[in-house]
C-alpha cells in the first residue's frame, strides 16, 4: 500500500533541536509493512536520536508508541495522556497519519519522521515500486492492467514516446518502459488492437486531486 | 517483564576443579550471595559432572529458587546436565543462565585485579539477566512409522529398501512408468567383475517384492505440507487425479539431467555417447562393427570438455577402455585435461589400462576435430611431462569417438525446491553446499536428500548418500513420538502485521500465514481451513530457534523464547 | 532395547558421527580409542575459510566432538588398546586394555573405523622433511594454523614469501609401492591457498601436481577461483628434488616448466607437503583380530553384513571429512537393520 | 563498570563465534579486558535495535562474531546481520559515530586463535579511536 | 489550404520539401537567431523553432518564429507538452498564428531529466497526439478542447507531428504514426535517419497500410561532424540508433567532417527516390553554415518559390 522512506536522522534533529521530551510514534499499518515506520522503527530511531543529542550535550526524551493506525482518531486518541506530557510529537506514519494526529492534538507541534512516497507493491522482500497515484480515473481496463500513469515518466495514454529503447525508458535503463509493458501485456491478452485506440485529454482538474482534497461520502454509512 | 516480580535465584559456583579458585574466593561469593533476587549461593568442585550437579539441584525442589545461575565454565559444559535435571529438580529446565568467568574472564584476563572485577561485572550482568526467564514447555506428538522417498532412480531405489529393511513402510514416489532411472544404461562397474545389469535388476526386484514398499509410479508432486513427522504429499496421475501421500519425513532422489553433445561435429554418427557405448559393450560375445558392418578398430574417448571436475566419464573411460582392449582388442586413447583417479582403487584401474596398451594423452587446450575420409581426426597438443616439453602435436585418426554428455542440474528442481520450501542455488542443484547440513539434510525438519539432485556422482560414492539419508529419517523415526522444547519463536497475532517479512526470511520454512486461531497448531499452509484472522504463526517442529524472523520483524511481533529481547536489553545493561 | 549396544573401534569422526547416530536411534555405543581423546586426525585441522567458506569441514568435526560429550548414549574409552575378541556374533565380547588394566566390553555389533595414518613425509628424503625446517606437512601446516592462527616459516617465525605445495608425497608413487590416489589433497592444498592468500595476499603460492582430483559439489567453483587469482600457481609437475641448507630459509628445487618443457630452478620460503593416506600400521593386527578382508591396497573391505562386524571411514581408502561422515550414517543404518531395525 | 580498554560488545553465533571464544580461552589467549561477550543462537537474531542499543548503553564498539558466509545454519543469517549494520552505518554517519564502531566479522568454531587475534585488534583500534562520544 | 504556410503549398504540389531546424539562444539574444536564419535562407522552405530542446531553457518557440517572420523566413514552431496545460497550450496557438506563424509541430518533449533543470515538475496534461487533436478541433470545428466554447477567429496553422521509426517496440510506430493522422496530423518529420535498414522497414509497413497517401512524410537527417559525436549520440540521445558501419566509416575517414556531410547527401539522395517521402528535415545542429553545401551537393537547389 501507502510506501514511506525514513527521513535522514540529521533532519529530523535539526527540527527537534528546541525540544527536551517529544513522542515518537509509529503506526502499525501500511508503514509497518514497509519497515519504516513500525514499533520496531520506532526503537530505532529513537536509539539514534537520543545518541545523537547525547553527543550534543543536550539530552532528549523520548516517549515511545505505535499507532494500531495512524489515520483512524479513535487510535490516535489513545495517544493523549503522552501527548500531554510531551513539547512535541514526532510521527513516522505517513503523511495521513501525521495529519490525524496534528489534528487531534491542536495545542502541539507535530513533526514527520518520514517521507511519504507513494502507493505501491512488494516486488521482493526490502525492495517496493510505484503502482497507482490516485488519478481518481482508472484506465487500467484499457492498458492492460498495467497504469502509464504511475508507471510512465511522461504519464502518456497513447503509447510510447520516441524514447523508448528496448524495454527501457529513455530517462534511465533500470526503469522499464511502462508503454512496452502494456503492449505486451496486451498483446498477451490478445487486445494489441487497445493500443491503436485514442484515449483523449484526461480529466484531471475534474476527478484528481487538482480539485483540491478530494472526498468520498457514503450516505449509507455516516451516523 | 512479570517474570521478574517473583523472583528467587540459586547460584551454583562451579570451581572448576580449581581452574576459578583464585577467582571465587570468599569475597567473591559474599558479593554474589549480596546480588539482588539471589536467595542461595552453593559452592562445588566440579559441576562438569552429571552426578554431582544432580545432587545440587535436587537440593533445590527444597528451597524456594525459581531459577538458576551457574558461575563457572562454558555453558555448553552444563545445559546438557541441566536440561535432563532440570525437570527433576522441579525447575524448568531454561529457568538457567550461565556466567561463563573460566574462558571469558580467569583464562584470558592475565591481570590478577581486573580478573576479579570483569569476572564481578560478568556474574552481575548474568544475574540480572536472569531475572528475563521464563519457563519453555515441551511438547511431544506421534511420528508417523512411514516415509516418502521421491525419485525411482538408483538413488531412489537404494534409499527406499534401506528404510523398508529397518521395519519403515516406504511410499516410492517417481515420474517414470517404472523405476530403473540412468543406472540401467551401465553395464560394468569399474571396480567389480559382476555386470550392473544382474546387480541392478536385484536391486529393482529386491524393492517392489518389499512389504514395506509401495510403488507409486507415473506421479507428479504437486504439493507439500504438514511438519516433520506428519507431512502430506499432494500427488497427481497422469490422468489428473489428485491423491495424498504421507510420510514423516522423506528422501530426494530426482537425480540430474543430461545434455548429450551434438554441436557441429559432435552431430556426426561417429561420434557417441558413453551410454552409447555402454550398450555396444553389453553383450560381451558380440563383436563391434560399424554401420558398414566394418569392424571398429580405434577408439578415442575424449573427456573433460565438459564435466570436469565430476569423476563418472574418467571412471567410466577407464573401464570401457579396458574392456575394449581386453574383449575387442582395440586401439584405445583416453584424451583428458585431467586423469581422475580419486575413487577407491582406480588408481591401479589406470595403471593397469595403461599396462594393457590404452594410451592416455592429456591436453591443456581442447583438441581439434575433423573427418578424414570417414574417419574422425583428432589433433591435440600432449602436455604431460614425461614428453620433456618437445611440442608434440599428435594427431589420431578414429573410427569411434566418446564424447561425453553434460551432467546438469535438473530442470525440475526450481518447481521442486518451490513446492518444498527449500533454497536452490544459482548451479541449480537442491540446496546450497553448506557444511551445517553435512550434505543430506535440507534447510527443512525431516527433507533429506541424496545423489544427483545435489550433484552428480559415480555410482558406488552415491549409493552411500542414499543409506546416509535413509539414516536421516530412520532417526527421527525410531523415536516413535517427538519430544521437543517450544525454544522457538513465538508471534503474537495481536501485533503481526501479516506483512509476510518472517515467511519471506525464515531459513527452514517454519512460518507460515494462513487464517489464525486455528487450534490444531499441526497444520500448515491455510490448506482447507476456515477463515479466522491471517497473520504469521511459526511450527515449532521446524523451528531451529535462530532468530532472524524476530531480528526482521518490523512490528516487534516475535518473541525467541529462549532469547528474549528483553535478556538481551538487561545483558546490554540497558 | 537397551541391551543394543555397539562398539566402535576409533574415535575419529567416523567413529563419533556413527556413534551420534546410533544414539539418535535409541542405540548405546561405546568408542574405543587408542588416543587419549577423540577426534582423531581432523580434529587438528584448522578452518580453511577465505571471503567465504570453502567446505573443508574442519568445524563439522568440532561440533560433532562437543556434541559426544554431551550425550550419555555414547560412552568414550579412551587411551585403551583392543586385545582380543570373544563370543559369537550378536554377543560379541571385547577384551580391552586401558592405562595398564584389562577390562571386558559386551557388543551387539562391532564397527571398526580406525581410519589411516598419514604418509611419513620422511620416506621421502628427497624432499627433505624433518631436514629442512621450512619443508612441512600439510599436517603441520593445519595445527600452525588452528592454533596461532596464521602461517609463518618455523624457521624464524616470519611470514614467508614464497610456498610451494607438493602434492601426491606418499600417493599414487610406484617407488614406494603407494598405488592409491588419496583423493583429498589437491582440494585440501587448494583451499589452503585460498584461505593463505585471503589472509595475506602478499603470499605467492606454487601447486605442483599429476593430476587435479576433484572432490564435491564445491570443487567447481573453487578450482575456478585458484585458476582466476594471480598469486596461485597451478602446475602440472613435481619437483624431483629440494635442497637447500638446513639454516637459510631459502629452499631451491627443478621441476620441468610445462609450457615451455625446460627445466627450471625456483626458490621458495616454504614448502608444504601433501602428504597421502595410508593403512594404519596396526591394520593387519586389528585385521585379524576380526577376520577383515583387505583389498590390493592394504585398505580394509566389508565383511558380510550378517558377521556383525561393519567398517565405516577411511579404513575402507582415503577420504575426506563429509564423505567419511556419510559413510559413517550409512554404517549406523546398516547396523541398525543388522539389529532388527527400529 | 570502569575499565582502562575499550569496552567492547560482542554478538557471537553460539555456532562459531561463542564456540570459538571459548576456545581462545582453552588456548589461554589473553583477551582485552573491556570485552563482553553475548550469547545468541544466529547471527540473524541481532536487531538494527540491538546494535544501536549497545552503542546506546556506552559500549565503545560493537562487534558482531558470524559464521562464515555459505557456513550459516540459518542459510544467510550472518548476510542478514551484515546488511542490518550497513543500515545501521548509514544512521550512525548521519549522527556522526564512527563506523569502525559497529563491525562484523566471520569466524568458525575452532578460528580460537582468530577470535582472540580479532578481538585483540579491534580493541587497538578503539583506543585509537577514543571512547565513544555517547558515553 | 488549411494554413497558406509555404511549407504546405510546396507539400500540396508535390515538390520535394527540405525543412531545417534552427536552435533558439539560451537567453535574449538576437543576434543568434538572426546569425543562424542567414545560414538557412534560400536553402530551405521553413524553419523548424525548437521548443526547449533536450529541456533546457531557451527564448519560447512562439517568440523566435516571429524573430524569424519578421525576417521573412518561415517557421515551423515546435510544440512540447512537457511544459505546458491545456491552458497554456491553447493560449499560446492563439497567439502564435495571430503573430502569423502557419506551421506547428506537435511534441511530447524530453524528459526534464535531461535538461537544465532536473527539479521542475513537468506537466503532460495532453500528449503529442491529444495535442495533434487539440489544435485540429480548434483549427476545424472551430472549438476549443472540451468543444464548448467558439474560437473567436479562424485559426489557420498546418499542424506537424514527429515519428520515431527507430523506438520499440518496433510493430507499434506504425500504429502510433496512425493515430497521429487519425488524430489530424498533416505532415511528419522523422526522427534522424541513420538505420537506413530499419527505416525502409518501417516505410514498408507505412505504405502497406497506404498512411503515406494520408500524411506528407520528411525524412529527418543530421549530419554527423565525427565519430566521437556519432558514438555519443548512440548512447546518449534518445531513440537514436547509428549502425556500426557508419561509426566505422567516420572513424576511418580523414576528414570526418567532411565524410559527415557526404553520408548525409548520399542518405538524402536515397531518401528522394523512396516512394512516399515527400521531403527531407535537415537538422544541422550547431552547423547551420554548412546547410548551403548540404542542400546544393544533394540537388535539392534551386529552392522553388510557389504562389
Amino acid at each position: 500500500m501507502i510506501k514511506v522512506e525514513q527521513k535522514p536522522v540529521d533532519e529530523i534533529l535539526d527540527f527537534l533541536e528546541p525540544y527536551n521530551k517529544i513522542l515518537l510514534v509509529g503506526c502499525n499499518a501500511c508503514v509497518a509493512v514497509c519497515h519504516a515506520g513500525g514499533e520496531k522503527e520506532v526503537g530505532i530511531l529513537a536509539a539514534a536520536l537520543r545518541m545523537a543529542r547525547k553527543k550534543l550535550g543536550h539530552k532528549l526524551e523520548i516517549l515511545e508508541d505505535c499507532s494500531t493506525r495512524q489515520c483512524e482518531p479513535e487510535f490516535v486518541e489513545e495517544l493523549r495522556e503522552k501527548v500531554k506530557s510531551v513539547e512535541a510529537v514526532l510521527s513516522i506514519a505517513c503523511g495521513v497519519g501525521v495529519q490525524t494526529v496534528a489534528g487531534r492534538f491542536s495545542d502541539i507541534a507535530v513533526y514527520p519522521g518520514v517521507n511519504t512516497q507513494f502507493m505501491g507493491e512488494t516486488t521482493e522482500l526490502g525492495v517496493w515500486v510505484e503502482r497507482c497515484q490516485a488519478c481518481g480515473n482508472c484506465v487500467l481496463h484499457l492498458t492492460g492492467g498495467i497504469c502509464p500513469v504511475a508507471r510512465c515518466a511522461k504519464q502518456l495514454l497513447n503509447g510510447p514516446c520516441g524514447g523508448s529503447q528496448e524495454g527501457s525508458c529513455e530517462i534511465d535503463k533500470e526503469i522499464p518502459c511502462a508503454w512496452q509493458q502494456i503492449h505486451d501485456r496486451l498483446k498477451a491478452i490478445g487486445q494489441l488492437d487497445r493500443m491503436a485506440q485514442f484515449i483523449p485529454a484526461k480529466k484531471w482538474g475534474r476527478e484528481s486531486r487538482d480539485r483540491g482534497p478530494r472526498t468520498i461520502v457514503r450516505e449509507d454509512l455516516k451516523p | 517483564m512479570r517474570s521478574s516480580d517473583v523472583c528467587h535465584i540459586a547460584v551454583f559456583v562451579d570451581q572448576c576443579k580449581g581452574a576459578l579458585s583464585h577467582l571465587l574466593d570468599e569475597e567473591m561469593i559474599q558479593y554474589i550471595s549480596g546480588l539482588p533476587h539471589v536467595v542461595s549461593c552453593s559452592q562445588d568442585e566440579d559441576l562438569s559432572s552429571s552426578q554431582r550437579f544432580e545432587k545440587l539441584t535436587r537440593r533445590l525442589s527444597r528451597g524456594r529458587a525459581d531459577r538458576v545461575v551457574i558461575v563457572g565454565g562454558s555453558p555448553r559444559v552444563y545445559e546438557g546436565s541441566f536440561r535432563r535435571v532440570g525437570v527433576t529438580a522441579s525447575l524448568n529446565p531454561y529457568m538457567f543462565l550461565v556466567a561463563n568467568i573460566r574462558e571469558q574472564v580467569a583464562w584470558v584476563t592475565p591481570d590478577a585485579e581486573k580478573a576479579k572485577d570483569k569476572a564481578k561485572a560478568v556474574v552481575a550482568k548474568t544475574v540480572q539477566a536472569a531475572r528475563s526467564l521464563t519457563p519453555i514447555e515441551q511438547e511431544k506428538f506421534e511420528i508417523l512409522k512411514e516415509a516418502v522417498v521421491i525419485g525411482g532412480g538408483v538413488v531412489g531405489i537404494r534409499a527406499a529398501s534401506a528404510l523398508a529393511d529397518a521395519n519403515i513402510r516406504v511410499t516410492l514416489l517417481t515420474r517414470a512408468k517404472d523405476i530403473g532411472g540412468k543406472a540401467i544404461q551401465l553395464s560394468h562397474f569399474y571396480d567389480r567383475p559382476d555386470e550392473v545389469s544382474s546387480w541392478f535388476a536385484k536391486q529393482v526386484e529386491g524393492v517392489k517384492k518389499h512389504p514395506n514398499v509401495k510403488l507409486e509410479t507415473s506421479v507428479e508432486l504437486k504439493g507439500f505440507e504438514g511438519h516433520l513427522g506428519n507431512y502430506r504429499f499432494h500427488i497427481e496421475d497422469l490422468l489428473g487425479r489428485r491423491r495424498v501421500v504421507k510420510g514423516a519425513a522423506v528422501v530426494l532422489a530426482t537425480g540430474y539431467d543430461v545434455v548429450p553433445n551434438t554441436e557441429g561435429i559432435f552431430g556426426h554418427k561417429r561420434f557417441i555417447s558413453p551410454p552409447q557405448m555402454e550398450a555396444m559393450l553389453q553383450d560381451v560375445g558380440k563383436p563391434l562393427v560399424d554401420e558398414k558392418g566394418k569392424p571398429i578398430q580405434t577408439v578415442t574417448f575424449i573427456l573433460d570438455l565438459v564435466n570436469q571436475t565430476i569423476k563418472i566419464d574418467s571412471a567410466n573411460a577407464v573401464k570401457n577402455a579396458m574392456l575394449l582392449r581386453k574383449d575387442h582388442g582395440c586401439t584405445v586413447y583416453v584424451v583428458c585435461r585431467d586423469v581422475k583417479v580419486s575413487l577407491d582403487g582406480m588408481e591401479k584401474q589406470y595403471r593397469k589400462t595403461r599396462e594393457m596398451g590404452v594410451i592416455f594423452i592429456k591436453y591443456d587446450d581442447p583438441p581439434k576435430f575433423s573427418l578424414v575420409n570417414g574417419q574422425i581426426n583428432l589433433e591435440v597438443k600432449e602436455v604431460s611431462t614425461q614428453m620433456r616439453g618437445e611440442e608434440y602435436n599428435l594427431s589420431i585418426l578414429s573410427d569411434l569417438v566418446v564424447v561425453s554428455e553434460e551432467f546438469v542440474a535438473s530442470k525440475d528442481n526450481p518447481l521442486l525446491a518451490d513446492i518444498l520450501g527449500i533454497p536452490l542455488p544459482k548451479e541449480g542443484y537442491l540446496m546450497e553446499d553448506n557444511p551445517q547440513f553435512t550434505q543430506i539434510r535440507a534447510n527443512r525438519r525431516g527433507v533429506f536428500m541424496a545423489g544427483g539432485c545435489r550433484y552428480p556422482q559415480p555410482l558406488e560414492e552415491t549409493l552411500v548418500e542414499a543409506e546416509a539419508a535413509a539414516s536421516g529419517v530412520t532417526e527421527l523415526l525410531s523415536r516413535g513420538m517427538y519430544v521437543y522444547d517450544l525454544a522457538v519463536a513465538e508471534i503474537d497475532p495481536a501485533k503481526c502485521a501479516a506483512c509476510l517479512t518472517c515467511p519471506r526470511v525464515c531459513p527452514h520454512s517454519a512460518i507460515v500465514v494462513e487464517g489464525y486461531a486455528e487450534k490444531n497448531i499441526y497444520v500448515t499452509g491455510g490448506y482447507e481451513k476456515e477463515f479466522k484472522w491471517r497473520a504469521a504463526r511459526v511450527l515449532p517442529t521446524q523451528c531451529y530457534g535462530c532468530g532472524v524472523c524476530v531480528g526482521s520483524c518490523p512490528t516487534k511481533a516475535i518473541t525467541l523464547k529462549h532469547l528474549t529481547d528483553t535478556e538481551i536489553s538487561l545483558r546490554l545493561g540497558g | 532395547m537397551t541391551d543394543r549396544n555397539v562398539l566402535i573401534i576409533g574415535g575419529g569422526i567416523a567413529g563419533i558421527t556413527a556413534g551420534l547416530e546410533l544414539a539418535e536411534m535409541g542405540i548405546n555405543s561405546t568408542i574405543v580409542e587408542k588416543e587419549n581423546h577423540i577426534g582423531g586426525q581432523a580434529s587438528v585441522f584448522s578452518c580453511k575459510a577465505s571471503e567465504k567458506c570453502n567446505k573443508c569441514f574442519a568445524c563439522v568435526v568440532d561440533n560433532q566432538i562437543q556434541e559426544v560429550s554431551r550425550r550419555s548414549t555414547v560412552r568414550v574409552v579412551a587411551g585403551s588398546t583392543l586385545k582380543q575378541l570373544s563370543g559369537e556374533r550378536g554377543r560379541f565380547k571385547v577384551q580391552i586394555q586401558s592405562n595398564g588394566n584389562d577390562t571386558q566390553l559386551k557388543a551387539s555389533a562391532l564397527l571398526v573405523a580406525t581410519g589411516v595414518d598419514f604418509f611419513d613425509a620422511r620416506r621421502k628424503p628427497e624432499y627433505g622433511y624433518g631436514i629442512f625446517q621450512n619443508v612441512i606437512t600439510a599436517q603441520d601446516l593445519d595445527e600452525m594454523l588452528r592454533s596461532e592462527g596464521r602461517v609463518y616459516r618455523p624457521s624464524d617465525g616470519q611470514v614467508p614469501s614464497k610456498i610451494a605445495f607438493f602434492q601426491c608425497v606418499g600417493s599414487r608413487d610406484e617407488t614406494i609401492g603407494h598405488l592409491w590416489c588419496s583423493k583429498v589433497c589437491c582440494t585440501y592444498a587448494l583451499r589452503f591457498m585460498k584461505a593463505i592468500r585471503h589472509q595475506n595476499p602478499e603470499i605467492q603460492t606454487s601447486f605442483f601436481y599429476i593430476d587435479i582430483q576433484p572432490l564435491g559439489r564445491s570443487f567447481e567453483s573453487l578450482l575456478e577461483s585458484c585458476r582466476q587469482d594471480e598469486g596461485m600457481h597451478l602446475i602440472r609437475s613435481l619437483p624431483s628434488k629440494v635442497y637447500g641448507h638446513r639454516t637459510s630459509t631459502d629452499l631451491r628445487m627443478r621441476f620441468i616448466d610445462p609450457l615451455s618443457g625446460e627445466i627450471v630452478e625456483e626458490g621458495f620460503d616454504l614448502v608444504v607437503l601433501s602428504i597421502g593416506m595410508t593403512p594404519r600400521q596396526d591394520a593387519d593386527r586389528i585385521a585379524s583380530l576380526f577376520q577383515i578382508p583387505k583389498n590390493e591396497e592394504g585398505f580394509y573391505r566389508s565383511p558380510l553384513e550378517d558377521s556383525g562386524i561393519f567398517l565405516s571411514g577411511a579404513c575402507k581408502g582415503p577420504r575426506d571429512i563429509p564423505s567419511t561422515m556419510i559413510d559413517a550414517k550409512a554404517a549406523a543404518h546398516r547396523i541398525v537393520k543388522y539389529l532388527g531395525g527400529i | 563498570m570502569e575499565s582502562s580498554s575499550p569496552r567492547i560488545v560482542a554478538f557471537c553465533c553460539d555456532r562459531s563465534g561463542y564456540v570459538a571464544a571459548d576456545m581462545a580461552g582453552q588456548l589461554g589467549m589473553a583477551l582485552p579486558v573491556g570485552l563482553e561477550i553475548i550469547r545468541v543462537p544466529c547471527a540473524g537474531r541481532i536487531d538494527a535495535l540491538h546494535m544501536l542499543q549497545a552503542l546506546e548503553n556506552g559500549a565503545d564498539g560493537v562487534l558482531i562474531v558470524a559464521c562464515h558466509e555459505e557456513n550459516c545454519q540459518s542459510l544467510t543469517g550472518n548476510l542478514r546481520a551484515k546488511a542490518r549494520m550497513g543500515y545501521v552505518h548509514g544512521i550512525m554517519e548521519k549522527i556522526g559515530l564512527e563506523k569502525e564502531r559497529l563491525e562484523i566479522c566471520n569466524l568458525a568454531s575452532n578460528d580460537g586463535a582468530k577470535f582472540a587475534e580479532t578481538v585483540r585488534k579491534k580493541s587497538e583500534d578503539l583506543e585509537r579511536l577514543g571512547p565513544s562520544p555517547i558515553k | 489550404m488549411k494554413s497558406g504556410s509555404n511549407l504546405e503549398k510546396i507539400l500540396e504540389k508535390g515538390l520535394f520539401a527540405v525543412t531545417g531546424e534552427l536552435g533558439p539562444p539560451k537567453g535574449n539574444d538576437i543576434s543568434v537567431v538572426e546569425k543562424k536564419a542567414e545560414f538557412l535562407r534560400g536553402y530551405v522552405d521553413a524553419v523548424n523553432i525548437t521548443d526547449n530542446q533536450t529541456a533546457i531553457v531557451r527564448m519560447s518557440s512562439i517568440a523566435a518564429s516571429s524573430l524569424l517572420i519578421q525576417r521573412d523566413l518561415e517557421p515551423v514552431m515546435q510544440m512540447v507538452t512537457r511544459d505546458r496545460n491545456r491552458i497554456a497550450i491553447q493560449s499560446d496557438i492563439f497567439g502564435a498564428t495571430a503573430l502569423g506563424i502557419r506551421n506547428m509541430l506537435c511534441l511530447t518533449g524530453d524528459h526534464q531529466s535531461f535538461g537544465n533543470q532536473i527539479d521542475s515538475k513537468n506537466v503532460h496534461d495532453l500528449d503529442s497526439i491529444q495535442l495533434i487533436d487539440c489544435v485540429r478541433t480548434m483549427r476545424d470545428e472551430g472549438t476549443i478542447l472540451g468543444g464548448e466554447e467558439e474560437v473567436e477567429g479562424q485559426l489557420r496553422i498546418f499542424i506537424g507531428a514527429a515519428a520515431n521509426p527507430f523506438g520499440d517496440p518496433f510493430e507499434f510506430r506504425v500504429i502510433r504514426l496512425a493515430k497521429k493522422i487519425h488524430a489530424g496530423v498533416d505532415f511528419i518529420q522523422t526522427q534522424c535517419i541513420y538505420d537506413m535498414n530499419r527505416f525502409k522497414e518501417w516505410m514498408q509497413m507505412v505504405r502497406d497500410q497506404g498512411l503515406h497517401e494520408k500524411v506528407h512524410i520528411m525524412a529527418g537527417v543530421t549530419p554527423l561532424k565525427s565519430a566521437g559525436m556519432a558514438r555519443y549520440m548512440n548512447k546518449n540521445v534518445s531513440g537514436i540508433t547509428i549502425p556500426g558501419e557508419l561509426i566505422d566509416r567516420m572513424a576511418k575517414a580523414p576528414k570526418p567532417a567532411e565524410e559527415g556531410i557526404k553520408i548525409c547527401v548520399e542518405q538524402i539522395e536515397e531518401l528522394k527516390e523512396m516512394e512516399g517521402i515527400h521531403g527531407v528535415h535537415i537538422m544541422a545542429i550547431e552547423w547551420e553554415h554548412k546547410m548551403g553545401q548540404i542542400t546544393e551537393e544533394a540537388g535539392l537547389l534551386p529552392r522553388p518559390t510557389v504562389s
